[in-house]
């Protein structure tokens, strides 16, 4: 265990400074004793405490120091690096100090907000500067590394946040690549009638952004696809794309839907998942009139030929222009971009989780997004409300929060069902004339004009019952419950139990993660919260970035979300890309490693640890070298390497070695 | 009332997941205890056993290592060679006679910040426990029966060349 | 109708109490509730109730002990749990009631002839004598304490009871009374200690 | 396969026909089964009111007696003994601090309580240890053309849902169809039937078994098949009172071990057919 400590005389002069912040560190550190303390320790030439050091002051004073005192070495106790080291940085800098011979001290984030002792939390503090102090004589002067950014972007997920982040992307002029997993762009908000406060018509306001996108020079559209695989680093992704086959050639379709008609099958068949199965569709099908690309595609389970090859085709007899291809296979195409968006949306609560409900055993229970259907003029019944038996519901019950704000099942709130609670109370009032009971907890209507919208639906004479309801069932107690759907609910503004029977019950199911979040999320490199949403880098400051460069996020991927907030993000998201491309390069933090090759003996053993390949074996020499380009800083290799000859920047072991040290003098 | 003995516990937090984890305890002003020191790496796998061992010979009680997931890990693999390296010197440590929780690796996630409290709560109590390991102290008494076997040596070798020579 | 004063003076709460029922054992969720009233809706005796379940579990963690301890609901209870599957909280509220009840027996607030209460100490005393219950002499003893008329109109239904073969009159007992006395009495005692070092 | 049961206070007063059919044909099956020695009463839901730690102690005997004679699992046939003991091996685990007392108590006289005993269910017992294909070779009398209801009452799948869902139970609905029956869909499965309010306070109880002997007779059930001897008392014992109430309704109530005894061919003598107020006789002559 050699002393690492290098003699007295030609110690680096090293100022040290102590924030308050405000009274967060102060009220549980005697910031005072810790200043007082760090002036003692050998090589520290300037020791001060100040309120605020991220402050304009506070880092006016580093650099005027630094020039007065002829610093070599800054080390400041205060928040996260996370949050100032930049900031630091830059004000060494502004004094003529190289930014790298600056260390930070955590004593805000890890000492005073999660201790209740003073004296043991100035304790921690002193034995920390002491670490830092002790670190900060062996930093070496580094530079930022700079590396070019690639131009193009990747949009990933076609909804209405893809859609909007694609369409400004490109509007910018970048070369934007979006992909979508289904067969058509237009995600949920696709299958929305009205749009909630202003009732305008979800395909109306919707359509336009989708064939700009098929129309848009520098937007190419990969649907029915998927990204099965993303290399490389900020600026520069290697993305690779599998584009599953619809046995229709995409350039040649122009979707007429003739061969629709033509089938082998007379009537449509097979339950319809763009209509929530409510619909029926044959084999050869498109989700809807205004899909985007409008081309048809082939369902390989259903489709005789794809299935069994003994069929007459007759589809692809009736296609004048000879799109149908029955061997198509699937495609997997390499894309080079510079910054990928995330918008991969959400997936609906599945009502089948709450069996009181009855979703699934009676007729008459339908989720939100099924009603969706059921009111949209395109939709299976072109609009009319009419229940599964063709009889027109007299009574509808809406219950809000299925799923959500239950321990159970998910335990948030989804912010949008209480909205489109309200508007779908709406459409069924007036396409069916119904009476409609909305049974809610908390009416949640927090947005531009979203009080109003519930005042209106007040005034329309909607039932609005205060309570979560316990079941829906079909025994009767009262002969007018007989044959109806009852829900048990407690009025609880009127403090008593009511009965309700009604004829069709809507399931107001809220938003959760998509089913695959986990795998999508582990493919990109970023986080997710415990409940399963991405990761945000900061909830209020940093809300469409992630802890990891180049990528971002916008819409329901993050959190439950309408439609203004998600296309405000999208929005975001595309500056942030912007913003990155733009600058041209990327500076990256110089923690890369390096081999010293003299003390390297070859044996080859960090070879293999690099996920990067960045070490290759120099044969000739018979040393191992690391490629600083493709090195992202991780330091495996650092810590694997027998004889100590690979230093890994900012991260030596003789830093760490002297931070163990400084801890536990 | 003697003072209760208060171990002293270094860690060393990868700064993806566990140290954010970390800061978050910290946002959400969480209270743990205050013994341990946490050291920030890149990656778990920056880790080095050296570190470990260097730890506790410098008076460490113990020491926690966190890093993200298995499959989390910013860099794809790193926490895999922490788990391999960790496994292999836990059982070397257990052969010095450090074990049952003075060493102790944890994975932890950016959004754990409550794994964070408990981990460190429970740690603190486990070593506090165990007492201190103090190996300075025994590395001093060690080097003092060296001198004294040294000592009485190199006596009986100064008897042994008088008689030779006498 | 008589008119009543209704409104509730700060000083008739009694938080004390509030924060006895959260200390309790079931009582850990009580403040998280968010009202929304899936109990009162499960519960198949609300009906009946003065406070719905809902409303008690307000009045509770707010402190009205009176209007809590003297309330009907929680003798209502028939310990169904449905309440405690659908609280969307997970507050034991089954567990609530029943420390209520205790509660309320200790402070001798329940209603007097109301025979459940009753019943609840005619089954303990029973069980301190024999160890097992007969369920023929409890409802006799319950009903000839609380309500003759009553009693009387169960005579049809001991008729049927006879006839196959499910009435018995001989009160069952087990073997080691003594065995079973000595643990309720191990604990009574440890309940006198705590309580005379909580008073010290 | 061997077990200790835990009868209950109401398995040897009016719930006697689901004791006699359970060991009838827990022994036709060749499962043997021994009664637990000096077994005490659980508490069942009245107790809990007058003393929790006394509740715990007096269920905590049981299971110490059923520890230290073997290690096998506890059949409790009755809901409430089932739940009791249940609760009480939970909360044991999860109170450090009632552990204590309870365990100091049992010690005092002599018992030793350590929460390793598991406490089973008949129906879980049949269904999953014997399973429906093993049963299906037991049928030798089907009872085809009868249409049951399956009632299984609260306290059996709530709070805790050991070896059915606490919405939907389906274990029950299987064994009315392995013995050859038809079994009734309805809503109420789990719906409560009043418990010992009921007796207490008929004006609030009988409408509770009223909503459950009516709709069971809506959905053409010729009989409730049910598995605990108070809801089997209260849905049996007062349909005369119900009849004067609200209306009558007449319809037999069963335990799930005497239909599967009847279908296993055992004489009604064994299994306490006769012991229902409302006799079975018409519903059983049509098999």
């Amino acid at each position: 265990m050699s002393e690492n400590k290098p003699k007295q005389e030609n110690l680096p002069r090293v100022g040290f400074y102590i924030c308050h912040c405000g009274s967060n560190i102060a009220s549980m550190i005697d910031v005072a004793e810790v200043q007082k303390y760090a002036s003692g320790l050998p090589g520290v030439a300037v020791s001060r405490d100040y309120k605020y050091m991220c402050s304009d002051p506070g880092q006016e004073m580093i650099a005027k120091d630094i020039r007065e005192h002829k610093l070599e070495r800054l080390v400041v106790a205060a928040c996260s690096p996370n949050l100032h080291e930049e900031t630091f940085r830059k004000a060494a800098a502004r004094g003529g100090l190289n930014p790298f011979y600056f260390q930070m001290v955590n004593i805000r984030e890890h000492a005073a907000w999660v201790h209740e002792d003073k004296k043991s939390a100035t304790e921690k503090a002193k034995d920390l500067a002491r670490a830092a102090i002790a670190r900060v004589r062996f930093h070496q002067a580094l530079d930022k590394k700079r590396v070019p950014v690639d131009p193009n972007v990747l949009v990933v997920g076609g909804g209405i946040a893809g859609i909007h982040a694609a369409l400004t992307l490109a509007n910018a002029g970048k070369k934007v690549t979006l992909i979508e997993r289904e067969a058509t762009i237009g995600g949920h908000m696709a299958m929305f009638d009205k749009t909630f406060p202003t009732l305008d018509c979800a395909a109306c306001i919707l359509t336009p952004k989708m064939s700009a996108v098929k129309a848009h020079p520098n937007i190419t559209l990969l649907t029915y696809s998927e990204v099965n695989k993303v290399e490389g680093y900020v600026g520069n992704y290697k993305v690779t794309v599998k584009r599953k086959p619809r046995y229709v050639k995409e350039d040649l379709c122009v979707g007429c839907m003739e061969c629709i008609d033509a089938c082998v099958f007379k009537e449509a068949k097979f339950p319809d998942k763009f209509n929530q199965g409510l619909g029926k569709r044959k084999p050869v099908y498109i989700d809807f009139p205004q899909a985007t690309p409008k081309v048809v595609l082939l369902d390989p389970e259903t489709c005789i030929e794809l299935k069994t090859g003994k069929c007459k085709k007759s589809c692809a007899a009736a296609c004048d222009r000879k799109a149908f291809d029955f061997n198509q296979k699937e495609e997997i195409k390499e894309l080079q971009v510079g910054a990928i968006v995330l918008a991969t949306g959400f997936k609906a609560f599945d009502a089948k989780r709450s069996p009181q409900y009855g979703y699934g055993r009676y007729p008459g229970v339908y989720t939100a997004l099924e009603i969706e259907r059921l009111v949209n003029a395109s939709g299976p019944t072109s609009g009319e409300i009419v229940l599964r038996d063709g009889k027109h519901p007299k009574a509808v019950g809406i219950i809000h929060c299925v799923g959500s704000r239950d321990a159970k099942t998910n335990k948030w709130c989804s912010r949008v069902c209480c909205m489109y609670s309200l508007k779908l109370a709406h459409l069924i009032k007036e396409h069916s004339g119904a009476e409609v009971y909305n049974f809610y907890i908390d009416m949640r209507a927090p947005g531009k004009a979203y009080e109003e919208f519930y005042d209106k639906l007040l005034g329309e004479g909607v039932h609005f019952i205060r309570g979560r309801v316990d079941e829906v069932t079909d025994w009767a107690m009262t002969p007018d419950e007989e044959g109806k759907l009852v829900l048990r609910v407690e009025d609880t503004l009127a403090g008593f139990v009511r009965r309700i029977p009604v004829d069709m019950v809507v399931l107001s199911t809220g938003l959760e993660p998509q089913a695959d979040a986990q795998e999508v999320r582990r493919r990109f490199n970023i986080g997710c919260g415990s409940e399963g949403f991405f990761q945000e880098r900061h909830p209020k400051l940093a809300p469409v970035n992630t802890f990891t460069d180049g990528i971002y996020i916008a819409g329901a991927c993050q959190a439950p979300r309408d439609i203004p907030d998600t296309v405000a993000q999208a929005g975001a998201a595309a500056a942030e890309a912007l913003a990155l491309i733009d600058a041209g390069f990327v500076e990256l933090e110089p923690n890369t490693s390096h081999v010293v090759e003299e003390e390297c003996c070859g044996c080859k053993s960090c070879v293999p640890l690099c996920p990067y390949s960045a070490i290759t074996f120099d044969e000739v020499k018979k040393k191992a070298v690391i490629n600083e380009v493709l090195c992202k800083g991780c330091g495996v290799c650092a810590a694997a390497c027998p004889s100590g000859s690979i230093r890994q920047n900012l991260f030596e072991d003789d830093e760490i070695f002297s931070e163990i040290q400084g801890i536990l003098k | 009332m003697n003072e209760q003995f208060e171990p002293k516990i270094v860690a060393f937090f990868c700064n993806w997941c566990t140290y954010t984890a970390a800061d978050l305890a910290g946002v959400s002003r969480l209270k743990y205890a205050p013994n341990v020191r946490v050291i920030r790496v890149m990656c778990s796998g920056r880790v080095d056993p050296q570190f470990v061992l260097d730890a506790f010979a410098r008076g460490a009680d113990g020491v926690l290592l966190g890093g993200c997931h298995p499959g989390d890990c910013h860099y794809a693999e790193g926490n895999y060679k922490t788990l391999r390296r960790m496994r292999m010197l836990e059982r070397m440590l257990k052969g010095m006679g450090i074990y049952d929780g003075r060493f102790r690796l944890e994975w932890i996630s950016g959004a754990e910040g409550d794994k964070v409290k408990t981990v460190i709560n429970d740690m603190t109590k486990k070593v506090r426990a165990l007492g201190p390991l103090d190996l300075p102290g025994h590395f001093r008494d060690w080097d003092k029966e060296l001198e004294e076997l040294e000592a009485h040596v190199n006596k009986d070798s100064k008897k042994a060349e008088a008689t030779h020579a006498g | 109708m008589p008119l009543e004063q209704k409104v509730k003076y700060e000083s008739e709460c009694d938080r004390e109490f509030a924060q006895w029922v959260v200390g309790q054992i079931g009582g850990e969720n009580l403040r998280h509730c968010i009202q929304c009233g899936i109990c009162s809706a499960a519960c198949p005796l609300s009906l009946y109730m003065d406070y719905t379940p809902r409303r008690i579990i307000n009045l509770a963690r707010e402190g009205f002990k009176k209007e809590v301890l003297s309330s009907f609901t929680i003798w209502l209870c028939s310990s169904c749990y449905a309440c405690r599957v659908e609280c969307p909280k997970e507050i034991h509220i089954t567990d609530i009631m029943y420390l209520l009840k205790r509660r309320a027996i200790e402070e001798g607030v329940y209603p007097r002839s109301f025979p459940i209460p009753v019943l609840a100490r005619e089954f303990g005393r029973m069980i301190f004598m024999f160890g097992r219950v007969n369920e023929t002499l409890l409802v006799t003893d319950l009903f000839l304490r609380t309500n003759w008329f009553k009693f009387l109109g169960m005579i049809g239904l001991g008729l049927n009871l006879m006839r196959t073969g499910r009435m018995s009159f001989l009160p069952d007992t087990i073997k080691r009374r003594g065995e079973l006395r000595k643990v309720l009495d191990a604990l009574d005692a440890e309940e006198k200690k705590e309580k005379k070092e909580a008073l010290s | 396969m061997k077990y200790l049961y835990f009868p209950g206070c109401s398995l040897k007063g009016t719930g006697r026909a689901y004791e006699e059919s359970f060991l009838a044909v827990f022994k036709a099956l060749g499962l043997e089964v021994r009664e637990l020695e000096d077994w005490n009463c659980c508490g069942a839901t009245a107790y809990m009111s007058v003393d929790e730690t006394k509740s715990y102690a007096l269920a905590g005997r049981n299971l110490a007696i059923a520890e230290r004679s073997s290690d096998l699992d506890v059949i409790a046939p009755c809901s409430a003994c089932y739940l009791v003991l249940n609760k009480t091996q939970k909360g044991l685990k999860e109170n450090p601090e009632l552990r204590r007392k309870v365990v100091n108590a049992l010690k005092a006289a002599g018992l030793d309580y350590k929460g390793k005993v598991r406490v089973r269910h008949p129906l879980d017992v049949l269904i999953n240890d014997v399973g429906v294909e093993k049963l299906a070779k037991f049928i030798t009398k089907p009872l085809k053309g009868m249409k049951f209801a399956p009632y299984y009452g609260c306290q059996v799948v709530r709070p805790y849902s050991t070896f059915d869902d606490q919405y939907n139970p389906v274990t029950m609905d299987k064994l009315i169809e392995a013995v050859g029956a038809e079994c009734v869909s309805w809503p109420l499965k789990t719906r409560c039937c009043g418990g010992s309010l009921t007796g207490t306070l008929p004006e609030v109880g009988l409408r509770l078994a009223y909503i459950l002997i009516k709709e069971a007779k809506k959905r053409g059930a010729g009989a409730i098949v049910t598995l605990c001897p108070l809801c089997q008392f209260n849905l049996d014992g007062y349909q005369d009172k119900i009849a004067s109430k609200y209306e009558r309704v007449d319809i037999p109530t069963l335990y799930f071990t005497q239909i599967l005894g009847l279908a296993m061919g055992l004489p009604e003598s064994e299994l306490g057919i006769k012991r229902g107020i409302i006799s079975a006789e018409a519903v059983l002559a049509g098999r």
